[in-house]
């Protein structure tokens, strides 16, 4: 099988599901003839045809709304946000309208909301967002963000066939970057697993999306002095697997949590509390976290860099943490 | 595309859609508007008897916008109500217990108590559903949402039609514009009603508009426009109608706006200060919705008093019927809430401090909030 | 000096301050000739005409939009949202606009959005959020949320002369509940700064807003008990107050973050994650949490008072906490 | 309100604001123009070099929209542009050294290299700045802004007019609606101006809106409309002047489309494949608006050829100039990323990791990424 990418394994998630279900739709900005503004999409339309992939208006709101729409009648729609950044503007009627509707009203709502996402990319403050955390607060919204190729074509497909809405982010710095070998046949991962992107004894690393590579540069280069550092790509940020967590804590005693997201308020946050919720006994230091400076992201790579997490802190923050 | 206007019903020479209803049709409009009047006015009571829980909306001078409007779909279509649409509601098949249990927020009413008032809906299959969708606070939300329901219609071929109210308060939201000019683009069926009550809460439409009216976003949108009497229930009725049949022949969405006035506050707690003096009562004398349509029962239909007697009196053991049902009702037990939120998992844990503690005393404080009824001013009058 | 409530503290504070400013003005939802949907701003228009405050359409887009706006040209606009629950409508603007506006474009922003806030009132999920979380998130807002009477007006004050825009949260149960005696002359609170509000040696209670007064009522019954609770109403929300919280926790060696937000994401986390960082050593047990379930907030009493934090909560985790 | 349309300037016997314009200023319209499109050019080989950061947006073929509407506006007044109103920028009094130094993430540029391209302003008090003021990527959030903005003027009684640019596709945003209802209601001095360039992206203006035109939106805002040849520099003033003169009479908002075409892909990585072949060459060959205006300058105003020889030798040096100074400007230096978030604190603290850390080698790395140019592809042709 011959290797492909992260935005190879996306599009081919959302052709097979496309294929197996009729139901399965395509809904946002300039998807259809364009394939969208990464060509994720691209090829969808001349396969499919019109009403299966849908160029809507500049309308997030009306896009996540309809989807919705769609969805409580049996519809199973995958709607882009063309940069991830914007699904700020449809926030209200996903955390509102969506979010809510299993639960005020028996209304089911399987949709996806994906869009590309994520910084190193000098794409300045509004096409490099993380909004992970406002979205991770919610109930009633699942939230999703793969690391790799594999992951990232299975969750799409388990995304897809979900009963509640799940928001699918992508990294655009990993799209083109990252590569793999599918597995043979129906390749699903499931939602709410995390996985063990790296065995290690003396630290754990806790975190998803681009900074699993950076994290498992890291441990490389913590390995040749001598630590070993495990890296747990999260993979699902909502549900969070506890389990998963709780395991890593246990096994190394020392827990640092990396995240692309601005420090105050992401998720680094909750899953400190879990861990000193469940396994405070085990730990022979505090939770530490290497995260993005609480910082719109700016444009200049030195500014952006600086910003963002870089291989170095993690190495810095994990040598404290062993020597804690 | 061009708008037309209808300010007033057509004269009794005039043939339209709704004068042609049968008669046993017509009376059935008149059953639908006097039992919103009637179970609402019992909710009132409800409401002194601090057995609503949260606040009371009602719809009084408005109820042939919404019945007339309703009428017009057919079982499979799809309607999407406001707060002043109870009416269309009860037409589409929502009864008077599930409406009195949401209000009392009992746990076998149709959200379990979970959502307040008239905010639930029954919505799937055509068919096996009764096609209304409910609406949540956040105004102009339900018209992307219902353009998503009628796109289904469309994907699949089927002969339904979408219908979805909001007020022209609403009218300013995002969500409206997006949803509105989203289903124009697709040539959605899907018809959109404004109901131009003069307020949103306390803001007359002059500073919710610099429109002369709101028929005239029709063409902005590139739509079909109309602009009707709300008040005349007959010509709400041949105005939606048409609307219906163009979205029902494949020729898009319709933007409808009914003419009519709120008579009573947003909610109950609002005395309505802010409108001024004389308008509500001169709407009430001379523009009653029940009122002009008795007229035309009476004489231009030569309905026998009697006969509206008896329907208001079967209105009446209706209602009390479900007040009875509904005031036995359970409410909901405390554990109920972990249920549902997702479906896989398909229930919360209780956080740990809960697991295993008495939860029965929960929900006893009777929470003094906003727009629920002092009880210290008394009862029913 | 008579006692005031909470509400009309704030009224107080918008008063005096439309007063010492002529570029104070007030923008929102049926707050002129109404005097908004809780009378917070009854009486205002009638002293300060037309122009400064205005009624304005359903927009909430708009209306923040247009407080940005007006601040840029050195007005010092507070907004009102009708309930705080559909500052999701204006997300985007909030989030990517305000927030980002001094530090892309050194653009000031100084502006106010205030609303009512929060449960215990039988509201439903659309009237009873509390949905800090999200902004706290954010770099670049301020967010604060007073839970007495006194602390409502200070900030409010400090809220309309601060630089940057302030969100301010305002709880609806407390509007009429709580009351207070205004300290004499220009009472200012500054923002950034924490309170005890009840000395104690065995833990300590972290929270604000409505559920400072669970905490007290909590601490009272815990007293009874023979366990010494300390109190700490947080007040400011974003920039927290580090040094109150480290000095509390060396303090106690144990503490309970209480909030009425759900729990995933909610503000617990990061206060327990600054904690593990700053304080670990001072530890003497797990920071527990006690929250609101994971849940839109559901409408019946019953169900509302399952979901959201009750008193005897508190005193069961502070209870474990001590016996660690 | 009637909504006005021209669709093509008045002939030559037309006696327009524009016609009217003294030689003089006549001549620095072509100036604007034709700098607008040597900047960009300019800015096309510096992208191929890699030395613009992120993407590059043209206005090819837009030149005249840009800056004939803007040229209509005093110092005092207030602009909010779009990305293709680079051309009203300069105007307004952007420099090309500026734009140079903020596509290329100058540490000295007007954001300190925080912010892309043309997002970035100068506004506050008249006379003091220059009055534009910078957009964000969301789109339609300037026009909530600018009506924040104008409302000041009107609060204050300050003799000052708003202008804001929205795209074709940007008038689908719910941001976009709440902020020119507000400014209709409220009657402000705003000016809001639709550029039709026939794509938003790739998505065709019937695939945006159901409306037969955009100004037809006018007339539901309740706000005067025009419609106007956007490729006509002389039209656009006069269009846009009337406008702003209403605007500064007390008479309220106005809704301006101008209609024109996107020559270039929404940024220099789209290859445009989805416009049907032919269409641009067309508009290159038969609608260029400063070629169309250099027709009018040499027939009708008999200006020599060397006068406009003349003024592109200048803008020649003036672009050769300012690409020295934006190349030789320094980068940022990554300390610099922690100043301003907030007035107070005036910086945030770096985290503990990064404390004393060596940054120096940070943003070394050329991230290769959204709409950057591929340096494997060779530099400029
Ligand atoms: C987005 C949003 N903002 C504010 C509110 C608060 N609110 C509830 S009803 C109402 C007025 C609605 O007026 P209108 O649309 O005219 O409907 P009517 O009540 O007249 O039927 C307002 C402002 C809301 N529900 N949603
Ligand atoms: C709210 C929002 N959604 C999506 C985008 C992504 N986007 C950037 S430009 C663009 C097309 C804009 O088209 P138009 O408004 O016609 O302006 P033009 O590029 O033609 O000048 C899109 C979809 C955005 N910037 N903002
Ligand atoms: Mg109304
Ligand atoms: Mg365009």
């Amino acid at each position: 099988m011959a290797e492909i990418t992260y935005l190879e394994a996306i599009r081919e998630a959302l052709d097979e599901e496309m294929a197996r279900d009729p139901n399965v739709f395509l809904l946002g900005e300039d998807i259809g003839v364009f394939g969208g503004a990464f060509k994720v999409t691209e090829g969808l339309l001349a396969k499919y045809g019109e009403p299966r992939v849908i160029d809507s208006p500049i309308s997030e709101i009306a896009i996540v709304g309809a989807a919705a729409g769609a969805a409580h009648m049996g519809m199973r729609p995958v709607v882009e946000m063309q940069f991830i950044d914007f699904v700020a503007n449809a926030y209200d009627m996903l955390t509102n309208y969506v979010a809510t509707a299993r639960y005020r009203a028996f209304l089911p709502c399987p949709m996806v909301v994906r869009g590309p996402s994520g910084g190193y990319v000098r794409g300045g403050p509004f096409h490099s967002q993380n909004p992970e955390a406002g979205f991770i607060h919610t109930p009633g919204l699942k939230v999703v963000y793969p690391a790799t190729a594999e992951d990232a074509k299975g969750l799409m497909k388990a995304a897809i066939r979900d009963e509640d809405c799940v928001l699918f982010f992508e990294h655009k710095y990993l799209y083109r970057r990252v590569k793999g070998v599918m597995p043979a046949g129906d390749h699903v991962v499931p939602i709410g697993k995390a996985r063990t992107a790296r065995d290690g004894r003396d630290l754990s690393i806790i975190t998803y999306a681009a900074t699993v590579h950076k994290a498992l540069d890291a441990a490389e280069q913590l390995q040749a002095e001598g630590i070993s550092a495990e890296v747990i790509d999260l993979r699902t940020l909502a549900p969070l697997d506890d389990e998963a967590i709780f395991n890593t804590v246990r096994k190394t005693n020392r827990v640092l949590v990396v995240h692309e997201d601005t420090r105050t308020g992401g998720i680094a946050g909750e899953i400190t509390a879990r861990i000193n919720e469940s396994c405070f006994a085990h730990l022979d230091a505090p939770v530490l976290r290497v995260t993005a400076h609480d910082i719109p992201l700016p444009y200049a790579p030195a500014l952006e860099d600086f910003v963002l997490p870089q291989v170095a802190d993690i190495v810095t923050a994990a040598k404290r943490l062993v020597q804690w | 595309m061009m708008s037309r206007r209808r300010r007033t019903s057509d004269g009794p020479g005039g043939q339209h859609l709704g004068d042609l209803l049968p008669l046993e049709r017509k009376l059935e409009l008149y059953y639908w508007m006097r039992l919103t009047r009637t179970l609402e006015e019992r909710l009132v009571a409800l409401y002194r008897q601090t057995k609503v829980v949260g606040g009371l909306f009602r719809s009084l001078g408005q109820e042939a916008d919404a019945v007339g409007s309703c009428y017009a779909l057919e079982h499979r279509d799809v309607m999407s109500p406001l707060i002043r649409n109870m009416g269309a509601m009860l037409v589409k098949g929502a009864t008077p217990v599930e409406i009195l249990k949401q209000y009392m927020a009992k746990g076998d009413s149709p959200t379990r108590g979970r959502e307040l008032n008239i905010h639930f809906g029954d919505i799937g299959a055509a068919g096996a559903t009764r096609g209304f969708l409910g609406q949540i606070s956040p105004l102009g939300d339900m018209v992307p949402v219902m353009a998503g329901v009628t796109l289904s219609f469309k994907m699949r071929g089927e002969d339904r039609v979408g219908l979805v109210y909001v007020g022209d308060g609403a009218t300013s939201t995002g969500a409206f514009h997006e949803g509105i000019n989203f289903a124009a683009v697709q040539r959605l069926p899907l018809v959109v009603i404004i109901e131009n009550n003069g307020y949103a809460y306390s803001t007359p439409t002059a500073k919710q508009t610099a429109a002369k009216q709101f028929v005239d976003k029709a063409i902005g949108y590139g739509v079909y426009g109309e602009q009707v009497d709300g008040n005349d229930v007959l010509a709400v009725y041949d105005c939606t109608k048409r609307a219906v049949d163009r979205a029902r022949a494949g020729e898009g969405v319709s933007l409808l706006e009914f003419m009519t006035f709120r008579r009573k506050g947003h909610a109950e707690h609002d005395n309505q200060s802010y409108v001024p003096p004389g308008e509500i009562e001169l709407w009430a004398k001379e523009n009653d919705p029940i009122d002009r349509y008795v007229q035309v029962l009476r004489q231009r239909e030569k309905v026998p008093q009697a006969t509206l007697d008896d329907i208001d009196a079967r209105i009446g053991r209706e209602v009390d019927a479900a007040t009875d049902v509904a005031e036995a009702a359970p409410f909901p037990q405390p554990l109920d809430a972990l249920l549902g939120v997702y479906a896989d998992p398909p229930a919360e844990r209780p956080l740990w401090y809960r697991e295993g503690a008495d939860v029965s005393s929960l929900g006893k404080e009777r929470a003094e909030g906003w727009g629920t009824w002092d009880a210290s001013k008394g009862g029913p009058r």
